[in-house]
């Protein structure tokens, strides 16, 4: 009973989730749909940025570059070549994993840990350096706007049918890295993360792992770029600096460094909590500090740590039972 | 019995130091082979080199043939040279029972677009994985320990866990890095019981690094033995103990 | 999966039932009660271009000014801060907010083009009136939106202010760019270099000096070679002093420059601590008087009775003029107030001279952008001086 | 235009040769890479800022007060959050040094949000020309005291026991635990130092530059550059990767494009990663596996 139930409920819960979700829209004015279409691109970015800091063991800078390709993608594609939305979605998430993948290559030179760090902090500002001067394709400072879509006859403008795409999307790629997180691949990251001289004498290349965890964090988080191209309408190079970089740390610690489950409880709790504090206006970095402080002396796994502490049912099992 | 491994003159120099001095031995199938020496004899370097974490300078390592000297970590445990660490490799955060899978990486079927997409055969390809790790944690009476992060076991049963996950994918030469150091009289016996299966049951060559005399003389059939990065002996019990340049080595740096 | 898509699909149904309402008359009058008048003021009130938002409190501080001679048929205006980081989904969110659920009567604000870009689809379909009150990117309010009003000089108006009065200098024909890489500098410096090209002058020397950047020697020496006749520096006040010292330092001190308004002359001569240093340098001047002339002194006065800690800068006066105009068009509604009569009425506000721009303000139904030139300050015999063109006083 | 570019690039350079060696204090005693120093860089320029402009302190004694409150800053940092965050996962350390350098950054933002400060000039010498080559006082001024500084830590560090007991925690914590030095303590003493030194540099650059809560962010970058080129733990090489960074982003500015100047330390950081990962004079930097 115990053995064969749990990975069913399991399984029940994790879908029940979108479905209900589904009801969403009737409860929502425009604002509150915004929000909550903001935090479905959260959850996805803080996702991809677990990935890699937290599954992977990786310190990281340059996921808030992968956004911002993603975005840009998906903004050139829709704009200046005319292709529809939601075509765009895939080839920026693929954008995005190529922006892994040249981030992390240093990798295979034997780079890691501090030396990685810095080299993918680099990276993002150059990225960042690339959207302001590469002015005829980017727009420069003044970005580019997403002309306006419908898709299947509904409008594109409206929070509503955005949601139920961004929510597709969302459950799909959620859907995806779990599969990845409980399969070999999945192990071989988080070995690489516990000891990777041990993990290559398993026959596990450790390098092309890290490449991989890279990759795969920069689709997922392209296609969280392409979908915020979208949310927003117009795309910046303002959009994908520091302050993106200091709340996506806090999503990832608040929910649970490499945790799936945590990386949807930060994102959203995280992507709330501003909004009711936009009363308190200029906080928002003495906000974001003191709680990824509090976080790592207090609850330094997060708070999905405490939900499995809670029920098994919400522990993550790194294998196919 | 065939030579399973062939190491031929292998040297490795450290920045104008002799880290290993032109060193040559075989390991035959199903043999226990152990190296001996005093701190810093380089027997470390050995498996190091060996095993592709050092590079070595001169020299052949032939596995069945095959020179895998200069080859990268991975690809010589995946040739089939697989080893243990000193300081325990265990992945402490894991559960001993993913530890173990891990070491059925290469043999698990399933591309990563496969994976990630779900299909079919890449997770029954898990699901087989993951049989077959419950069946060798079976065969060490490890399995009740399946769901415990590796990290809250006890050292034994972390050296344990380490060689079934080392040998989990069958490799033909397995080193080992002292594998008994620290353990209770128990453990350790039950890590003898060990070897001597992997070696008499499967036919495993084992190259096992040990300080513990009396388990070295119980256990090896033939024995290396090191001092200064250099071959100064070879060969089964009996003979190292009559050894003359053995007992000087010793007792020169006891 | 099929049962999906029909879930799918109702749910979408309804949800968009909920949003379209019609223009009502309720709609017409949201945000309006017998005594207030709810304005949504959205400027980034955080984050790294806080600075900006001292604009927001002048106009704000005008808002309680009104306020204090008994309102506009007694109401009051009250404004509803949001605040937008300069970030634009921040600031999308801010404006769906009091749209949607403070319900705000009309908006009036934000500083940052690119936010006001991103906000400019939501605004324009909410048909709500929004008066830009100190962002000037020109695609704000181009093409026309018909509840959306510039109510301060545009980057056009002000780069070419600024390259008119760069060409009104008798005998100039070499010119320099020196500029950030950022939205605020090019929506002057793009705007001039449109002018100048206009008149058959091509900069001959493009350069960046990035903010936070502390030395401007690389740039210098490369002017040195340039030898240009006027210098068009598209930079913050900290890197303007930075550049006019290294100028004046490698010998080049005699060629004039231009700058923003992002800067202004007390502030800079202060900063770089030498009059010599700052006697070529003219900027971009909105207003008729200088920030401390008298002229300028009671709006001064008025923003410190509201808000005695705020330091004053040349942001701090920016947003009064279209404040003034909106006061001005609300009390020609008179006191049935929609929110198309107000739009009717700042459709008809001609030439308004607000005491406090250098140019007037004038929205027609086809040209929403009222602000269409500004003045440039420099040093006439040692004193700070508002002129009309090169050697000419305002 | 050669020596003048030069010239500039040093001075600059100093500062970033500064960032750089305060990096390197902590990462040598610590091995943690403080991925908040910027905003400590920037915290040294707002004390001293407070002191000058609002409490009416000298500038020279305010500069001093600055950087010995840093000094307590850091010491505090090390004992009370650092410290508690040792035992877990090893990316804890980082990103405890990241929120720090976001509290400071949003104190000073919640306090000078809307304010753009100008520092008073300090030493405003007569710049003297040779020729065309023009030397300033702000050169002097920085690249005296850098020297200084420079000539005063590395002599602490070649002759004296303090220098010994440094170069025996960075051999081997353990041995140094081993033969009775209180190495928490130490660490403590360096997290001190490397703060310290990094209020210095932020007070040095306030007067030529604006004082913004974001001040410290560029410089930051600068000191990996700086570090990465010069080799970790380095302490010389830090120095000298400062004045080389310095230098090549005033040639790549002159002789190429201004628009480089801004990432000429990024792309230091790239080229070196990938053609000399252990910098000048590093420690082999790559694994092998």
């Amino acid at each position: 009973m115990q053995v064969s139930s749990l990975p069913r409920l399991r399984r029940r819960l994790f879908w029940a989730v979108p479905v209900l979700l589904l009801a969403l829209p009737l409860l929502t004015n425009e604002y509150t749909q915004f929000v909550a279409n903001g935090m479905l691109i959260a959850a996805l970015v803080t996702l991809g940025f677990s990935l890699v800091i937290g599954n992977l063991g990786q310190l990281a800078f340059a996921n808030t570059a992968f956004f911002g390709l993603g975005a840009y993608a998906s903004a050139i594609l829709s704009a200046t070549l005319g292709l529809p939305w939601i075509v765009t979605i895939p080839l920026s998430g693929l954008v995005g994993a190529l922006g892994g993948f040249v981030a992390s290559s240093a990798a295979l030179r034997g780079i890691r840990a501090y030396y990685l760090a810095i080299i993918t902090l680099a990276f993002g500002e150059l990225m960042r350096w690339v959207y302001v001067h590469a002015r005829p394709v980017t727009g420069g400072t003044n970005g580019l706007a997403l002309p306006k879509e419908t898709l299947f006859g509904f409008s594109l403008s409206d929070d509503k049918v955005k949601f139920y795409v961004f929510l597709l999307v969302a459950v799909l790629l959620i859907k995806a890295t779990s599969n990845l997180l409980r399969s070999r691949l999945g192990r071989a990251i988080m070995a690489v993360r516990e000891n990777e001289v041990a993990t290559a004498s398993l026959g596990i290349p450790t390098a092309r792992i890290i490449l991989m965890t890279f990759a795969w964090s920069g689709f997922v988080t392209g296609c969280a770029g392409a979908l915020f191209a979208r949310h927003v309408g117009h795309v910046f190079p303002e959009s994908f600096g520091m302050i993106q970089l200091i709340s996506s740390f806090a999503m990832v610690l608040v929910g649970g460094l490499g945790s799936i489950l945590g990386a949807v409880l930060g994102a959203v709790l995280l992507t709330a909590l501003p909004e009711y504090l936009r009363a308190f206006p200029g906080l928002e970095e003495l906000f974001f500090g003191l709680i990824v402080g509090a976080v790592l002396l207090v609850l330094p796994m997060g708070l999905a740590s405490l939900l499995r502490r809670a029920s098994p049912l919400f522990s993550e099992r790194y294998y196919r039972e | 019995m065939s030579d399973l491994l062939q190491v031929s003159s292998l040297g490795v120099r450290f920045s104008g130091l002799t880290a290993l001095d032109d060193v040559s031995f075989t390991l035959r199938e199903g043999e226990v082979r152990a190296v001996i020496g005093p701190n810093g004899a380089g027997k470390t370097t050995l498996f190091n080199a060996i095993s592709g974490y050092v590079t070595p300078t001169s020299g052949a390592v032939l596995l069945q043939g095959r020179d895998l000297a200069g080859q990268s970590p991975h690809a010589i445990a995946e040739h089939g040279v697989r080893r243990t660490f000193q300081n325990g490799g265990l992945f402490p955060a894991l559960t001993v029972l993913e530890n173990v899978m891990t070491g059925l990486h290469a043999q698990t079927p399933g591309s990563f677009l496969d994976i990630v997409l779900g299909r079919r055969h890449a997770i029954e390809a898990e699901q087989a994985a993951r049989a077959q790790a419950h069946d060798l944690l079976k065969l060490m009476s490890m399995d009740h320990m399946a769901d415990h992060r590796a990290g809250d076991l006890s050292g034994g049963q972390q050296r344990i866990v380490e060689i079934v996950r080392t040998v989990a994918s069958d490799p033909p030469v397995l080193l080992l890095d002292e594998p008994a150091v620290g353990l209770s009289p128990v453990a350790r016996d039950q890590m003898l019981e060990i070897i001597r299966r992997l070696a008499g049951e499967k036919g495993v060559g084992i190259l096992l690094i040990e300080h513990a005399v009396e388990l070295v003389m119980s256990v090896a059939d033939r024995i290396l033995v090191m001092a200064a990065g250099k071959r100064i002996a070879d060969g089964t019990v009996p003979e190292i103990r009559e050894d003359r340049a053995v007992l000087e080595a010793y007792l020169g740096y006891a | 999966m099929k049962r999906l898509k029909t879930v799918l699909a109702c749910a979408v149904l309804a949800a968009s039932a909920v949003t379209a309402q019609a223009q009502s008359q309720d709609w017409e009058t949201e945000g309006l009660s017998d005594d207030a008048i709810t304005i949504g003021v959205m400027g980034p009130f955080s984050g790294n271009a806080a600075s900006y938002s001292k604009a927001l409190i002048g106009m704000m501080a005008y808002y309680d000014k009104i306020n204090d001679e008994g309102g506009i048929y007694g109401r009051k205006l009250v404004a509803v801060q949001e605040d937008t980081a300069c970030d634009s989904a921040k600031g999308i969110a801010a404006a769906k907010k009091l749209l949607s659920q403070d319900k705000v009567f009309m908006l009036q604000g934000n500083s940052c083009s690119g936010v006001a870009l991103a906000m400019r689809p939501i605004i324009e379909d909410s048909g709500v009136p929004w008066i830009v009150a100190h962002a000037v990117s020109d695609s704000i309010s181009d093409p026309l939106a018909k509840n959306i009003f510039h109510g301060v000089p545009t980057g056009s108006a002000n780069g070419r202010a600024m390259a008119a009065f760069v060409l009104s200098k008798p005998d100039t024909k070499k010119v320099a760019i020196i500029e950030h890489s950022n939205d605020w500098a090019h929506s002057y410096s793009d705007p001039a270099r449109a002018y100048l090209e206009e008149h058959g002058v091509t900069p001959t020397e493009e350069l960046t000096m990035e903010r936070g950047e502390t030395d401007a020697t690389a740039q210098v020496l490369r002017l040195r070679q340039d030898k240009p006749d006027f210098i068009i520096a598209a930079l913050y006040e900290a890197e303007t002093a930075i550049f006019l010292r290294d100028l004046k330092k490698y010998g080049l001190g005699d060629i004039p420059v231009m700058g923003t308004a992002g800067t202004d002359l007390e502030n800079t001569m202060k900063r770089t601590g030498d009059f010599d240093t700052v006697k070529n340098y003219y900027v971009i001047h909105s207003y008729i008087d200088n920030l401390d002339g008298p002229k300028m002194k009671p709006w001064a006065d008025m923003i410190h009775k509201y808000y005695p800690d705020e330091q004053l800068s040349t942001f701090s006066f920016v947003s009064i003029g279209s404040a003034e105009a909106l006061v001005a068009a609300l009390k020609a509604v008179g006191p049935d107030l929609t929110r198309s009569k107000l739009i009717d009425a700042l459709n008809q506000v001609h030439d308004f001279d607000t005491g406090i721009l250098s140019d007037p303000i004038t929205w027609t139904p086809e040209d929403h952008q009222g602000v269409k030139g500004s003045a440039v300050a420099g040093f006439v015999d040692g004193k700070p001086t508002v002129l009309k063109a090169w050697g000419q006083p305002y | 235009m050669f020596l003048q570019l030069t010239l500039g690039g040093l001075s600059q350079g100093a500062i970033y040769a500064l960032v750089a060696l305060s990096l390197t204090v902590v990462y040598r005693s610590t091995t943690v890479v403080n991925f908040g120093h910027g905003d400590f860089v920037m915290a040294g320029a707002f004390i001293s800022y407070v002191l000058v402009v609002i409490a009416g302190v000298a500038f020279l004694p305010a500069a001093v007060l600055a950087v010995l409150a840093m000094f307590v800053l850091g010491v505090l940092f090390s004992r009370g959050l650092i410290r508690r965050v040792r035992g877990g996962p090893h990316i804890g350390l980082a990103l405890m040094c990241i929120a720090a350098g976001y509290v400071l950054r949003g104190i000073a933002r919640m306090v000078w949000g809307r304010e753009v400060l100008p520092m008073p000039r300090v030493f405003d010498i007569e710049p003297i020309f040779i020729g065309n080559l023009v030397i300033t006082g702000d050169a002097v001024f920085i690249i005296g005291t850098v020297l200084v500084l420079l000539l005063t830590l590395f002599g602490l560090l070649a002759f004296t026991d303090l220098g010994k007991m440094v170069q025996a925690v960075y051999q081997s914590p353990r041995g140094a635990r081993l033969i009775g030095l209180n190495v928490e303590l130490f660490d403590d003493f360096s997290w001190g130092v490397g703060a310290a030194l990094g209020a210095i540099g932020g007070i040095l650059i306030a007067p030529v530059s604006l004082l913004h809560p974001d001040l410290g962010a560029s410089f930051l970058i600068k000191g990996f550059a700086a570090m990465t080129l010069g080799g970790f733990g380095a302490p010389f090489g830090a120095v000298l990767g400062g004045l080389i960074l310095g230098v090549a982003e005033q040639y790549a500015g002159a002789y190429i494009d201004t628009s480089l100047i801004e990432i000429t330390a990024y792309l230091v950081i790239v080229l070196v990663l990938f053609l000399r990962p252990q910098g000048l004079f590093g420690r082999k930097a790559v694994v092998k596996v």
